[in-house]
């Protein structure tokens, strides 16, 4: 399954819900969420944890509007909206965390 | 393969509907179907033709209304949800139709994937 | 129902402070009226939407609790919460309005990839 | 003591504008002047005059004009957040006037209290 | 200074940003922000630690919309919308942590 | 200036995921030209409004971290920053567009105390 997070890690409860609750599979990171995904936060102990566990992907788009193009965290892989795209055709079901 | 998508919030408050916007763009121009877009909760303020922007800025509306005119994208919007926030057939954008919840479940059953955009 | 979808509907957000759980359950009664088969999935605040004893006349607000009650009545009867949003907020199965399957985390992330659609609002 | 008010959501969807009109009701039953309420963001979809919520619930922007009516209090709406979001005159809620945010700012100004309602 | 809270303590930051930052004085749980000041809930050990520094409202319609008007935490007081009111004009600003 | 009361406008949230940072921004201009003191406050995810080298072509929207370098054109120099929300962001003076002072929490907080209007949105 593709799980797709838009809240802040610092913000909202929302990141650490999935990585507790999900079973695994992509995870990807969209809107204010990407920056989860980015060197120096917070949240970037706990998602290399998670790395067996999920495989990370973040919105480049989304990333860069936010000046942090150049931070992403090893391990997670930039996609553009046609990648975003291919993520939830290749997984049978996606749920946004909202 | 065909996809639904679902927008919870309004216009240019939430990054919610630029988000499903370019997804669905997105997945176009890669030949899949976006069979329906519905606009649920304040996604109904989506379809309101009296938006006026800044000149400078991004037209949230009409990027709806000409997705649907060139792709024959369905664009949904919940009754209940619109009456609620005044929404209405004088108010309603090109290109947009309002109808019953049904048409999000309908979509959920026919569609290979449904994507949904909120807060 | 043989062709029925499994429909998840994911509810994380309390009541009345936004309306995303009231609008939720009007889908919720609409996808069963199409014969899907329906689960519902209470994580983090959404355990709050089934707190007993809910009294909106302070606000001037309608009361939209008794509605979890008659989803018996559209055969929607699974209805799952997790252990641990349950645990650290306090609440115990007594205090639901109506009966519930607790499930760990394991368990709800399980169920959640078993479904064909998942929905959250 | 003279109030000003902030409302920062539209209604039904967040509960900011409900908190908001029940806050402006009590300061007056006490006594104390709301002299402006001031509707920014999301909040000028307080001002539509199109909503028609279900029978058994509370019509929010009908409180307001009535709140307006009664005991004076100015409803100003945000023109650049209104535009954004399709309010303009011809749906605008009686009670309501549509203006800058100089008035948000006066409001700061002139009034004892400003509370700010959101999400 | 009167701070008002409104979000839940469990899905959101704000709370712990406000304990942190503010300088004392009176703070008032509105709408989600209620459940933080009931029996069980996890935020109950640091507003038991934050009392000396605040002392705690709740705007009990909030409170009983949400079904939790007899779980409210020892050393909290309860208000309605004209105690709300009260809050506002007895201190000289009020901030809300939005 | 004398008359003038003390405005303070406390950014928790962070641009583009929503528009208050942006709405907010126009606020802050607006009561500058009405002759007022002005602070602003970055705390939480606020801090991020700041930050250097926002590219939005990719999200087709308007890039308006520019503004915060207006402000100084308003007169408008108090930027106080959150030391605490700075370091959990991994982020340093360096990152951001414009010159901040960098506050401690208590710092901060007792700044809050001292004004007439906290606006936040």
């Amino acid at each position: 399954m593709l799980h797709i997070i838009n809240q802040s890690p610092l913000n909202s409860s929302t990141l650490d819900t999935c990585l507790n609750t999900a079973a695994g599979g992509d995870i990807l990171f969209i809107e204010d969420a990407v920056y989860a995904v980015t060197k120096g936060n917070a949240a970037e102990a706990k998602l290399k944890a998670a790395m067996g566990k999920f495989k990370l992907h973040v919105l480049l788009p989304d990333l860069e509007a936010r000046g942090l193009g150049d931070r992403l965290m090893d391990g997670v892989t930039g996609v553009d909206y046609g990648g975003f795209v291919d993520l939830t055709s290749n997984n049978k079901t996606c749920q946004s965390w909202l | 393969m065909k996809y639904g998508i679902v927008v919870n919030e309004g216009p240019y408050q939430h990054q919610s509907s630029d988000s499903a916007y370019l997804f669905a763009k997105a997945a176009i121009e890669k030949g899949h179907e976006v069979w329906r877009v519905f606009f649920y909760h304040d996604g109904v303020n989506n379809a309101t033709r009296l938006t006026e922007p800044p000149q400078d800025d991004r037209h949230i509306v009409n990027r709806w209304t000409k997705l649907a005119e060139e792709h024959k994208v369905d664009l949904v919007v919940c009754v209940a949800a619109a009456l609620r926030r005044g929404i209405k057939e004088e108010n309603l954008a090109q290109g947009f139709r309002i109808s019953g919840l049904g048409q999000l479940v309908e979509a959920g059953i026919k569609c290979d994937r449904l994507v949904t955009f909120g807060d | 129902m043989s062709d029925a979808k499994k429909f998840m509907f994911v509810n994380r957000k309390a009541p009345y402070g936004t309306i995303y759980a009231l609008e939720s359950l009007e889908v919720v009664l609409i996808t069963a009226a199409f014969d899907q088969d329906v689960s519902l999935a209470f994580l983090d605040d959404g355990v709050y939407q089934l707190k007993k004893g809910q009294q909106t006349k302070g606000i001037e607000t309608k009361n939209f609790s008794p509605a979890y009650r008659a989803l018996e009545d559209y055969d929607i009867e699974k209805l799952y919460v997790e252990k641990e949003a349950m645990a650290a907020r306090g609440l115990t199965e007594e205090d639901f309005l109506v009966p519930v399957t607790v499930l760990s985390r394991a368990e709800m992330g399980k169920l959640m990839d078993e479904q064909d659609v998942v929905l959250s609002f």
